[in-house]
């Protein structure tokens, strides 16, 4: 049983399909990782004990779970409790938070390594600590913290095909569904391995750009 | 909450736990193999093989692993590659893992100062025996931590042999499911177990760390 | 011929999900037990083999069977045409019927209102393409459990599926359920070998055949189903 | 209107304390509306401390800082303590050694971004502030620039812009060129002139004596967290009372002729 | 047996570039046995790269590099070469600026690390070669601490013990006390003069113009890849030819007075 790329052209309508679908979702989550790890530092930083201890255990549970098993629990347990999310929603805010998280992560050690001299120098202007922060110490510390956010960008990605299982046609599930008409695994699986490395060379270059603009600011 | 069909079946995931801790100790290893071959390529002498290198390390990177061990597991049989589901998912993954291994090890050893290298050589020492008895030591103390973030990452990926049937926590969760109906108690046995392995390496990698720092 | 080496090696190893109860599911013993495993192990026992029970995801099964990591399904398998095109089918062993299931108090209740609706289905089965073909708008799903699940919430209006497992999967979990009426042909659930394979082919049928005259197959099929369903 | 016995800033019986350390000793000062007082005194003296104490960025454990006809540090509950002192900021300019420029602002960003914030100017009343401010101290060829691609000496000078850019009524300055080039410090304190003959009221901690010669009004001493000695620069560089005062002076006049 | 003509080191016609930039221009430098020499000159005139060229860390772009009879710096096809430089080097010892001591090893395991690799030694073998060699730097009781439990001078005489224990022909220093704080620099120079007391044959890259004119034999100055002027260190300090050979020590030796 040799191989036979014959079968791909057929599908390709269906694979472009997923392709797109990843690409969304993959900006989705993105989007939401970012100003959600951005949000996330701020409260585990700053917020109240009420809050920043419920954060740290809603932390716990991302980091020591697999992602699978938590876009499993957003999309058919979230329900249960009548939170209704479409699949696509769901896998953008599973995708989103997990990776939220360790954006958090990141960002909370940058905002502490932001010179102390930075709020101070905020703080006799006159701006709350509140604006300070905004307009001051964040802004630095994400801008510090660029490049290893775009790593977690790109494992983003490729763990968007784990939205596969909440039946998002992305680019995974939509190979598996030419699979599944061909029974020819193996070719469509190098095919979508392909769009997902054009996709990753496409981020990484975005990446490249922004962390040379960003270098501009220092 | 069905606590009864719970107190029934955490045996049977106790079991599943301890075939993910296989599968992460087999494919830890495998992908430390693959990460200090990566690593020596990536740094050798030769242009050919720092490309092979890179080249690695892009693609594996670059790609899914669901994707990687699927085209493993229903793929290489078509090339000739036969491997039961455990055998593939430890490869599959290990290569995967191996590859960002590769970038953790490079990083530690050229983090490692120029001058421990020169000061070496200029007693005569040869490049691998500077390598092995300055560099090498040295960058290990480094990599433990970096190393064990790659190693959590891991644990949480052997979830992805579920879809190439190895019976671990997550499938049989899913079996369970698929039997039960009952997939809020089958979550939560197998998040707790998954949280109590990763919480148990995060300690242990503290440990070695703490160690390698006392000098 | 790969029958020689199977009778060689003593094992038929048989595959099917391990999640479609009642024809193969996993008990409270962690054991996959069900209407599948219980014919498969007949088979192979009348054969003078061993059976091996693998359990694998639904959507990976074929090509796990085409990579040799197993002989034979016995999981329920719809035949049809393009199936066939890659596997080879021993059977029917059993038949079934497409059924579509609404909550009831349903606005749908004709299978010409669909247009209109949601319409749940699992990944991989034949009432995909079915359901697409008449240009509904389809939800993919892994499995049963995730359907009924989306069915109870609401996600979806309708599921297509095989009458006999979602009637009794509903039973199971106590759900209420309507039908709604159409003209469906039977299918036969064969087991899937791979290609080539005339011998084998013949051996298994034949011993399907003679459980089925002696009364081992109605003892099997009251067991896990509770009905005849040849 | 402020009678002109009442002083415009005035420090009361300033005490500071970390644990069991005294950083400032029972320290009064009080500065004339225009005045320019310099503080001068070896490392670890309290000179920060008190300059510090002023705006309530190191805030007191004794005694009361007076800003005109209000008191600046106020025991207040949390909300309202920062409402007020957010405003009274507004009204005390500071510059660092360190300048503390805003690094991922362009040198326009930096000036704006408080009277922006607090003041809610437009956009286009903004522009025009920074760049009279900016002229004021010379850079305003340099108005979209970063900081990182300025000089020690024109860093100071954005940050002395910057903190001018809320119009302050009184102007901190802890050596604010001490961490120069000695080549650049001279341009720092060509601007500090300037502020100078417009009557700005300044308190400046420098090391630089000829410096604190040329400018101030009055000199004050300090040393271990107490004033050991304050009059008129003159006196206080020529002929110092103090022992203590004396030997401070010796080694750094001497150091300046290097 | 080297006859007293032939030069025991000799540099001949060294060349080195980077790219466009020629930091070596045709120099030449001819070492006999026994002798010490000083490299001075400003920073960025090429003294490392010609004392790490000797050893060939920096290969050379075009000249040649002899010690005795045997070419340094030959052309071979790799594996030869690394066998051939590995075996040169024995015979070099190096001491850094920043010590480079391996911080995972003991002061004895850094001594040992070679003898032990390269020549073979037994366990006892190395320890008494370790003890003789940090008794000779006077760092015998610190034999079992690591490097980081060190001062800089410590380190610094730890490194010079490591390069020793090779038991080598030449001593190349290259800035060995410009890290060092000025208290830790004389304990260094002390063991540099035991050195010279006992003839062994050394190339020394410092800023010590005073150390230099009491160890060295002869005085090399160096400037933007050439040697500008050389000759016995009395010559050389009191009334060198070279306008830009005084002009450097001019500034050198005030600093040293400051
Ligand atoms: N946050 C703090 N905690 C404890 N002690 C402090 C703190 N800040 C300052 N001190 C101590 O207070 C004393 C006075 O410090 P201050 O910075 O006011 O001195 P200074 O006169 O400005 O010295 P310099 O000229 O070095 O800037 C010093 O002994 C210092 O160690
Ligand atoms: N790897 C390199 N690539 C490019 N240029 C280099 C490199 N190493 C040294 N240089 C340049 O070669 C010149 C000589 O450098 P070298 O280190 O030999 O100077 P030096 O006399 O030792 O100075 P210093 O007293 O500062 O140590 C300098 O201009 C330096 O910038
Ligand atoms: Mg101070
Ligand atoms: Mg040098």
């Amino acid at each position: 049983m040799g191989l036979d790329f014959t079968v791909v052209p057929g599908y390709l309508d269906i694979i472009l399909l997923g392709v797109v679908w990843t690409i969304a979702i993959t900006l989705g989550a993105a989007i939401l990782s970012f100003f959600g790890g951005i949000f996330f530092a701020v409260i585990a930083l700053y917020g109240p004990w009420f809050v920043r201890l419920p954060f740290r255990a809603f932390e716990w549970l991302f980091m020591g779970t697999p992602l699978l098993l938590q876009l499993f629990l957003i999309y058919f347990g979230l329900v249960q409790i009548g939170i209704d999310l479409p699949a696509f929603v769901a896998g953008v805010i599973g995708l989103g938070l997990h990776f939220a998280v360790y954006n958090s992560e990141l960002i909370q050690t940058a905002i502490i390594a932001v010179d102390r001299g930075q709020m101070e120098a905020a703080r006799t202007l006159g701006l709350s600590r509140g604006q300070a922060l905004r307009k001051v110490v964040v802004p630095q510390a994400v801008r510090d913290v660029i490049p290893p956010i775009g790593n977690n960008m790109i494992a983003l990605l490729k763990d968007s095909a784990l939205v596969s299982v909440i039946g998002v046609s992305e680019l995974t599930l939509s190979a598996q569904r030419a699979i599944g008409n061909t029974y020819r695994p193996f070719e469509f699986y190098v095919v979508a391995a392909a769009f997902y490395y054009v996709i990753n060379l496409g981020m990484e270059w975005v990446l490249r750009r922004i962390e040379r603009r960003v270098q501009a600011a220092r | 909450m069905d606590i009864d069909l719970m107190m029934r079946v955490y045996p049977f995931f106790l079991k599943a736990a301890w075939v993910t801790v296989q599968l992460s100790i087999y494919t830890a290893i495998l992908g430390l193999a693959c990460g200090a071959l990566g690593a020596s390529m990536r740094l050798s002498r030769l242009a050919v093989l720092r490309f092979l290198g890179a080249a690695y390390v892009s693609v594996f990177r670059g790609t899914p692993a669901l994707i990687q061990l699927f085209i493993l597991y229903f793929g290489g049989p078509q090339i000739g590659i036969q491997l039961n589901a455990f055998e593939a998912g430890v490869i599959g993954l290990g290569v995967n893992i191996g590859a960002y291994m590769t970038e953790t090890i490079r990083g530690s050893i050229i983090a490692i100062d120029k001058g421990q290298r020169e000061a070496a050589r200029t007693l005569g020492l040869s490049g691998w025996q500077a390598m092995r008895k300055v560099i090498l030591p040295q960058a290990a103390r480094l990599m433990i931590r970096p190393l064990g973030v790659n190693i959590n990452a891991l644990i949480k990926g052997t979830a992805l042999v579920a879809a190439i049937s190895v019976v671990e926590l997550t499938y049989t969760a899913q079996r369970y499911i698929g039997s039960t109906y009952k997939p809020f108690e089958m979550f939560l046995l197998s998040g707790v177990l998954y949280m109590i392995i990763i919480y148990g390496t995060g300690q242990a990698i503290k440990w070695l760390d703490r160690r390698a720092r006392i000098v | 011929e790969e029958l020689d080496t199977i009778k060689e090696k003593g094992v038929l190893r048989i595959a099917m999900s391990g999640a479609y109860p009642p024809f193969n599911f996993v008990n409270d013993q962690n054991e996959v037990v069900g209407f599948d495993p219980a014919i498969g192990v007949e088979i192979a026992k009348r054969m003078g083999l061993e059976a091996e029970i693998i359990t694998t995801n639904w959507d990976g099964i074929i090509g796990g069977l085409l990579a040799n990591k197993y002989d034979a399904i016995v999981g329920s398998m719809t035949i049809t045409e393009e199936r066939d095109e890659v596997v080879d089918f021993v059977g029917p062993y059993y038949t079934t019927k497409r059924a579509i299931f609404t909550k009831p108090g349903s606005e749908f209740t004709s299978i010409d209102q669909l247009g209109d609706a949601e319409v749940g289905v699992t990944l991989g089965e034949t009432h995909e393409e079915w359901a697409r073909e008449r240009g509904w708008s389809v939800r993919t799903y892994k499995g049963l459990p995730e359907l009924l699940l989306e069915l109870e919430n609401g996600r979806v209006d309708v599921i297509v599926n095989d009458s006999i497992a979602a009637i009794l999967a509903m039973g199971e979990k106590g759900q209420e359920f309507e039908t709604i009426e159409f003209e469906t042909e039977e299918f036969g659930a064969g087991i899937a070998i791979r290609e080539g394979n005339p011998a084998l082919a013949a051996e298994m049928q034949a011993a399907l055949d003679a459980m089925m005259e002696d009364g081992t197959y109605v003892d099997i099929a009251m067991e896990w189903i509770g009905a005849d369903i040849r | 209107m402020t009678d002109d016995q009442t002083p415009f800033l005035d420090i009361r019986n300033a005490q500071k304390s970390y644990g069991d350390l005294e950083v400032l000793k029972d320290i009064s000062l009080q500065v004339q509306r225009g005045q320019i007082v310099a503080i001068i005194g070896p490392s670890g003296s309290g000179k920060s401390t008190l300059l510090r104490a002023i705006n309530d960025l190191d805030p007191l454990t004794g005694g009361e800082v007076w800003l005109e006809d209000m008191q600046i540090n106020k025991k207040l509950p949390h909300r309202q303590y920062e409402k007020h002192i957010n405003q009274v900021r507004q009204n005390i300019g500071m510059v660092f050694q360190h300048f503390n420029l805003f690094p991922h602002l362009s040198v326009r960003g930096n000036v704006t971004l408080a009277p922006k914030m607090l003041k809610g100017l437009s956009d286009a009343e903004c522009d025009k502030l920074a760049e009279e401010q900016l002229d004021k101290v010379g850079m305003l060829d340099r108005i979209d620039y970063y900081p990182s691609q300025l000089s020690g000496g024109q860093k100071q000078r954005v940050a002395i812009a910057r903190a001018l850019a809320m119009k302050p009524k009184v102007m901190l300055f802890d050596e604010a060129t001490s961490a120069l080039d000695p080549e650049l410090v001279e341009e720092v304190n060509l601007v500090m002139k300037k502020l100078a003959e417009e009557h700005m009221t300044m308190v400046i901690v420098t090391h630089e004596m000829g410096f604190a010669e040329a400018v101030c009004d009055r000199v004050l001493f300090m040393d271990q967290g107490v004033v050991v000695e304050e009059g008129p620069p003159s006196k206080m560089f020529r002929n110092p009372d103090n022992e203590r005062t004396q030997n401070f002076l010796k080694k750094h006049l001497a150091n300046a002729n290097r």
